[in-house]
């Protein structure tokens, strides 16, 4: 039972961090931390472990969070009935989507997510009905506890922590799945795992609809916290990038990857932003870019990779020689 | 072992982050958050305002008898609370909501800011807000012109800039004025782009001039930061309206000037609403091809040894550049909040917000054009205005209406190049 | 057809040569090395910078600003690939998003914190004016780059398939071990790519630069195009890049004039989808 | 009848790899496609696997047509195959990779774990089973590729090339295996170059020269036709050849 340590304790510290930390500050970060980790662990399911690297996916973030924003905006409804609307746009699209692109190789596959994520952008910037250019809001002033309008940043750490927890049980139960075992398979070898009976084109599109569902998810959250949601910061490309840089940057394909890149990023992006950002000298970009290319050059497979065994190639002499 | 790094950085962060916030208020000190763009594509906005909030604080803290009776002028820091500095603290909004919001918290919560400043971006000025009435502090705001902002029926909330409406009243009756002078006016097109401030400000126009008889002849919509403005310019010059108005920011109005010019378009009346046609950066760019352009703007430099004419110097020594309508707004809007502080005689937010409801300062009491600073109920200056200024001769704007604080008379038709 | 519609077609053509001329430098590493270059916007900025300080500093124009840029970017080209292309080539494409991404940052932000936010921009006409003929309008200064984009199109691909350095460095992009036990060294050969590419990024940088805008974000506006020029034209086809580039040219110049051009992004990438649809190598890409 | 293919055709562009090319296999079997380089039989065995779509022809099934299916159904079917240049699954164990083969009939992961290691059990690659894939060289990677097929529970196993890059000994070694899979009831279909294996092997060749079916039967029948020893060194060189024994001269493995 050692692999459970670490997730024990690392699921402690997540329990306990607004009791040792409890500025509202402090537990707000936790609670950004938190929520983009859920967003990197739902792309982590296509992108890190089937190996399809979507950039495009802010497009599922943005259902989940015009779907928030909308059930107030539009239906006056507490935000929280967006979310299973949110899924369900969600799912929908990726199912329209993925049929077509998820038969495309490597970078074609990441350019079509970039061309649909920038043609929602487009589309939701010139309807009106969607709030244009100047978005949507969510209720201000809590009508009741449902509006989820909260000012201290706790609930909100909690609901994601439990939303985490689940996003990463889904994560980890797939991964031991059949399904599972074929996006990895899908990943180093389709034509091999297709010739092995897995049905590469589904999964792949069952894998992609799951992690778009999750995603919504991290998207209407996103929006209930801000209270917010415009084409820029719901359907930026941007935003896509930033999620898979975390997921990458913790380790893309491991669980607790994206958890680990979202806990450096986030608040180091916070952190610097509040000390440096102010100065107006961009030095806040300078710094994060050059930590980002020092990993991504020193460290390929994303920190986590250290600690695993996949992440070192064991030449193992001796298997060489087999029969 | 990467977890641990990871939990050390983040304690480290942390403790960071609480050194910070120890070092506490101190008594002589108000401390004023400002949210700005201070990277990404609008960061020269917050620059500029930096500059200019730079200015603002030595004007406030500092005694600058040759101000005359501008408020807060004449003795250094705040009389009201005994002499106390005015210490701003700047923050990034990143072009970003989400970030805007994050700062706001930390200005609030960590820094423990009298009041908050912002937030350029009308997006990031309503989340920034949003978390400032949420806990019960003064949040001003000078320059996002988005109509929502004051209908959300906040408490903690002021802007001292007109807005849309404000502004399509005064081309309504700009044009109407060149009209009697015998300028043809009849049909008027307008040129946005398709962001909140574009397609916002555009659609009052519209209504604006329909409601006069005069419904819009054109309606050219781009999207923003355009690669190629070709297809917009041959849009207008085949159907030859009258008169145009830009509603751009600062790079789709450098880019249109260059294709005006490479496509011979000059339409007879060219009237930008400030925005990027504000931008000292556009006029030092394409100024010399866009003579005659008419601009919206409520900062007109008055006589030298005037205050407005005083702290233009002020500016333009601390950076290099001349004031211009945004930057002027902001400086305005800053000195509006600080009087108010003045006047509460504390930092404590409910006695702000009663001083800013009471605000009533008068034109000769402001930096810029209004016609004075009153808040209504839903926290809108009501008295704010806005002047006709031109590019004539150069690079330098001269106010040429109304008539009555006209520098020069408007020159017909635009010339160009 | 209307007057009109040929002056916009035309227009169309000439912003499409423009596209191809900072797509080529793309299009040659994406498929010779398989790398994803999310900084290429940015070196087509840092172009426009170098063509501008050129000119603010020694008053030169294209003439001196042009060369200059590629000469300045090509030796970035070769640091950059010894730095940081080198260690994630062969790593997951996504270390080489990471990688590539954190580069664009650090390097606007390194050119927003020595130079500022503001626009800047080249004087006007400093190429030498507007052409009118026949009632038709075209400015010299993209009259220029079009033509430059021609002749780069032309020069890179005749350079990969009329040239012993290119037949090498097209057995590199083949096969790697193979072409090293014929007597080739990749990583000589990959940093010659490199430096021509970034070069070729850096004269469109200059190039451009003499009728638009200049600021340190400007490259996340121009390397979203250069993304779509080069998958449409076929990741590492030179002719592809150039056909696309024209194509997007005067789709997008088309429909801004005729439905909107709000709506003239949307055509491009819809086009884009229903394309890959159909070929999904891309217009002049190998399967 | 198991497998059949009537008038396959595989066109790219005008070029015709395979040209009408038939074939029947009954339960049993072990169908030998010989040929010199670009014959067309890689071709072939692909259209018979799914791996690429035929332009003419069908191919059946237990009797039913399944021209249209993909890899992965026919699979289903029974139908698998390894690969000439094996697509070991990089990032996993060896283990792991003969689960994905053994998924294939059960969706339990315990179960295709049992599975897997009986398979790796029968083809002798039990010790090697926590092993990363990617740590085996090719005689290991090879061996891989059938146990992950054997996974699959297949009717038919169509061998690309298995022995290919083996040296004389492991040639031996993989011959006994694929003899065993013969015994075990499951009809072969073998693509190779390595004509002892052939010989040793194959209870009937079929013979492809430039895209066509030039010869069919016995492995000794097939060999000894002049059509087919023209086909792989040409017509005059052929004669020249005359009485050197066919294996000598389509090349035995490296010894």
């Amino acid at each position: 039972m050692r692999r459970w340590i670490w997730p024990s304790v690392v699921a402690a510290f997540a329990i306990a961090y607004p009791l040792l930390l409890s500025s509202p500050f402090q537990q707000r970060l936790g609670a950004l931390v938190l929520l983009y980790a859920i967003a990197a662990s739902a792309w982590n399911i296509v992108g890190g472990y089937a190996g399809q690297v979507s950039v495009g996916h802010v497009v599922f973030f943005g259902c989940g969070a015009y779907a928030a924003m909308g059930a107030y905006a539009k239906f006056g409804l507490s935000p929280l009935f967006g979310i299973p609307g949110g899924i369900v746009l969600a799912v929908g699209l990726a199912a329209i989507v993925g049929v077509p692109t998820l038969r495309l190789s490597g970078h074609y596959f990441s350019m079509a997510t970039i061309a649909v994520a920038e043609t929602m952008r487009l589309i939701v910037t010139n309807t009106e009905w969607l709030g244009a250019a100047v978005g949507l809001s969510g209720p201000t002033v809590p009508r009741n506890i449902f509006d989820l309008s909260f000012l201290s940043a706790l609930p909100y750490y909690y609901l994601f922590l439990i939303i985490l927890a689940i996003t990463l049980a889904i994560t980890w139960w797939m991964t031991n799945s059949r399904m599972g075992f074929y996006l990895r398979a899908i990943k180093d070898s389709e034509r091999a795992a297709r010739s092995l009976g897995a049905p590469a084109s589904r999964t792949k599109l069952y894998a992609y609809m799951l992690s778009a569902a999750l995603t919504s998810v991290a998207g209407a959250l996103y929006a209930m916290m801000f209270g917010f949601v415009d084409p820029e910061s719901g359907l930026g490309i941007l935003i896509s990038v930033k999620i898979l840089i975390m997921a990458a940057l913790g380790g893309a394909g491991l669980l607790f990857g994206p958890l680990v890149g979202a806990a450096i990023l986030v608040p180091l992006e916070e952190i610097s932003n509040s000390w440096l950002g102010g100065k107006g000298a961009g030095l806040t970009f300078v710094v994060y870019g050059a930590i980002i290319v020092l990993i991504a050059r020193f460290q390929p497979g994303g920190l986590l990779s250290l600690l695993t065994r996949r992440g070192k190639p064991k030449t193992d002499t001796g298997a060489s020689h087999a029969p | 072992m990467t977890l641990k790094r990871v939990t050390g950085l983040l304690c480290a962060a942390a403790m960071s982050l609480a050194l910070t916030a120890g070092a506490q208020a101190q008594d002589k000190v108000v401390k004023i958050g400002v949210i700005m763009p201070m990277s990404g594509g609008t960061a020269s906005i917050g620059a500029h305002a930096k500059a200019a909030l730079d200015v603002a604080t030595d004007i406030i803290n500092n005694a600058h008898p040759e101000l005359g009776n501008f408020p807060l002028a004449k003795n250094a820091g705040l009389a009201g609370l005994g002499g106390a500095k005015v210490e701003v603290i700047i923050a990034d909004n990143q072009g970003n909501p989400a970030t805007g919001q994050n700062q706001a918290l930390r200005l609030i919560t960590e820094e423990k800011v009298a009041a908050v400043f912002g937030s350029y971006q009308s997006g990031v000025t309503l989340t920034s807000s949003a978390i400032a009435e949420k806990y019960g502090v003064p949040f001003l705001n000078s320059e996002s012109v988005a109509a929502n902002l004051t209908e959300r029926g906040f408490k903690w909330f002021f802007r001292t800039t007109p807005i849309a409406t404000d502004f399509a009243k005064i081309y309504v009756d700009f044009l109407a004025d060149l009209k009697s002078q015998g300028a043809k006016t009849d049909s008027v097109a307008v040129v946005h782009d398709n962001t909140e401030y574009g397609t916002s400000v555009a659609n009052t126009i519209s209504g604006a001039f329909k409601e006069k008889g005069l419904p819009i002849a054109l309606d050219v919509a781009y999207p923003v930061n355009a690669t190629d403005l070709q297809g917009q310019v041959l849009q207008l010059k085949d159907k030859k309206p009258d008169v145009v108005i830009m509603i751009s920011y600062t790079s789709d109005a450098i880019l249109f000037a260059k294709t005006m010019q490479s496509l011979d378009y000059k339409p007879a009346v060219l009237l930008a609403d400030d925005a990027g046609y504000s931008d000292p950066s556009f006029t030092k760019a394409v100024g010399k091809i866009s003579q005659g352009v008419f601009n919206r703007s409520s900062w007109v430099v008055g006589p030298a040894g005037s205050p407005s004419a005083i702290i233009a110097d002020m500016y333009k020594k601390k950076s290099g550049e001349e004031m211009d309508d945004t930057v002027a707004r902001q400086m305005q809007g800053f000195f509006v909040l600080a009087d108010a502080i003045d006047r509460a005689g504390s930092t404590e937010p409910a006695k702000i917000q009663a001083a800013l409801k009471a605000t009533d300062l008068k034109p000769e009491q402001l930096m810029i054009g209004y016609k004075g600073v009153k808040f209504d109920d839903k926290g809108q200056n009501t008295l704010a205005s806005g002047a006709i200024i031109q590019l004539q001769d150069g690079e330098n704007y001269v106010s040429v209406w109304p008539k009555a604080n006209a520098a020069k008379a408007p020159m017909l038709p635009y010339k160009g190049w | 057809m209307s007057f009109v519609l040929v002056q916009v077609i035309v227009g169309g053509l000439l912003l499409g040569a423009v596209y191809a001329l900072f797509s080529s430098g793309l299009t040659l590493v994406w498929g010779m090395m398989n790398i994803v270059n999310f900084a290429h916007g940015d070196f087509v900025m840092l172009g426009m910078y170098v063509a501008y300080v050129v000119y603010t500093l020694m008053g030169g124009g294209p003439l001196l600003g042009a060369p200059l840029a590629t000469l300045v970017l090509a030796t970035l080209g070769i640091v950059v690939y010894f730095g940081l292309i080198r260690g994630i080539m062969k790593g997951p494409m996504l270390a080489q998003i990471l990688g590539t991404f954190g580069l664009a940052l650090l390097l606007r932000y390194s050119v927003f914190w020595w130079f500022g936010a503001n626009f800047l921009s080249m004087p006007p006409n400093i190429v030498g004016g507007t052409y009118a003929f026949a009632g038709l309008r075209i400015e010299a200064s993209r009259l220029l780059a079009g033509v430059v984009a021609l002749l780069v199109t032309l020069g890179l691909h005749l350079l990969l398939t009329r040239t012993s350095l290119g037949s090498k460095m097209l057995a590199v992009a083949e096969d790697q071990t193979a072409a090293q036990l014929m007597g080739i060294r990749p990583d000589t050969m990959q940093a010659i790519a490199w430096a021509i590419a970034a070069g070729a990024t850096g004269l469109a940088g200059a190039l451009i630069a003499n009728f638009f805008y200049i600021v340190p974000t400007v490259g996340e506006t121009l390397g979203i195009v250069a993304f779509v020029t080069v998958s449409l034209g076929g990741f590492g086809s030179v002719p592809g890049a150039l056909v696309a580039g024209l194509l997007i040219g005067v789709i997008e110049s088309l429909s801004g004039y005729l439905i909107g051009a709000i709506y003239k992004d949307i055509v491009v990438y819809v086009l884009f989808l229903f394309f890959l649809w159909f070929r999904p190598q891309g217009l002049m890409g190998k399967m | 009848m198991l497998l059949e293919a009537r008038g396959i055709t595989k066109a790219f562009g005008s070029f015709k790899a395979v040209d009408d090319a038939s074939v029947t296999l009954e339960q049993g079997d072990i169908l030998g496609l010989i040929g010199p380089n670009g014959a067309g039989k890689s071709t072939f065995f692909n259209c018979l696997t799914g791996d690429l779509k035929t332009t003419f022809g069908r191919v059946l099934f237990e009797g039913s047509d399944i021209t249209d299916f993909p890899p992965e159904q026919r699979a289903g079917l029974g139908l698998a195959r390894t690969f000439q240049v094996p697509q070991t699954f990089e990032g996993m164990t060896v283990l792991e990779n003969v689960m994905i083969g053994a998924f294939l009939r059960t969706s339990h992961r315990k179960e295709a774990e049992t599975k897997a290691r009986a398979v790796l059990e029968r083809v002798g690659m039990s010790r090697l089973a926590e092993a990363p894939a990617r740590s085996l060289g090719t005689p290991g990677r090879k061996r891989l590729e059938i146990a992950r097929a054997l996974a699959t529970e297949p009717k038919v196993l169509l061998l690309d090339e298995a022995m290919a890059g083996l040296n004389a000994h492991e040639v031996r070694l993989a011959i006994d295996l694929v003899r065993d899979i013969h015994r075990s009831g499951i009809t072969l279909v073998i693509v190779e170059h390595i004509m002892e294996v052939i010989m040793s092997l194959a209870s009937r060749v079929m013979v492809f020269h430039q895209g066509k079916e030039i010869a069919r039967g016995s492995p000794r029948e097939v060999t000894s036709n002049p059509a087919v020893i023209a086909a792989y060194l040409g017509t005059r060189a052929a004669k020249a050849a005359a009485g050197h024994t066919p294996v000598e001269l389509m090349g035995g493995p490296d010894l």
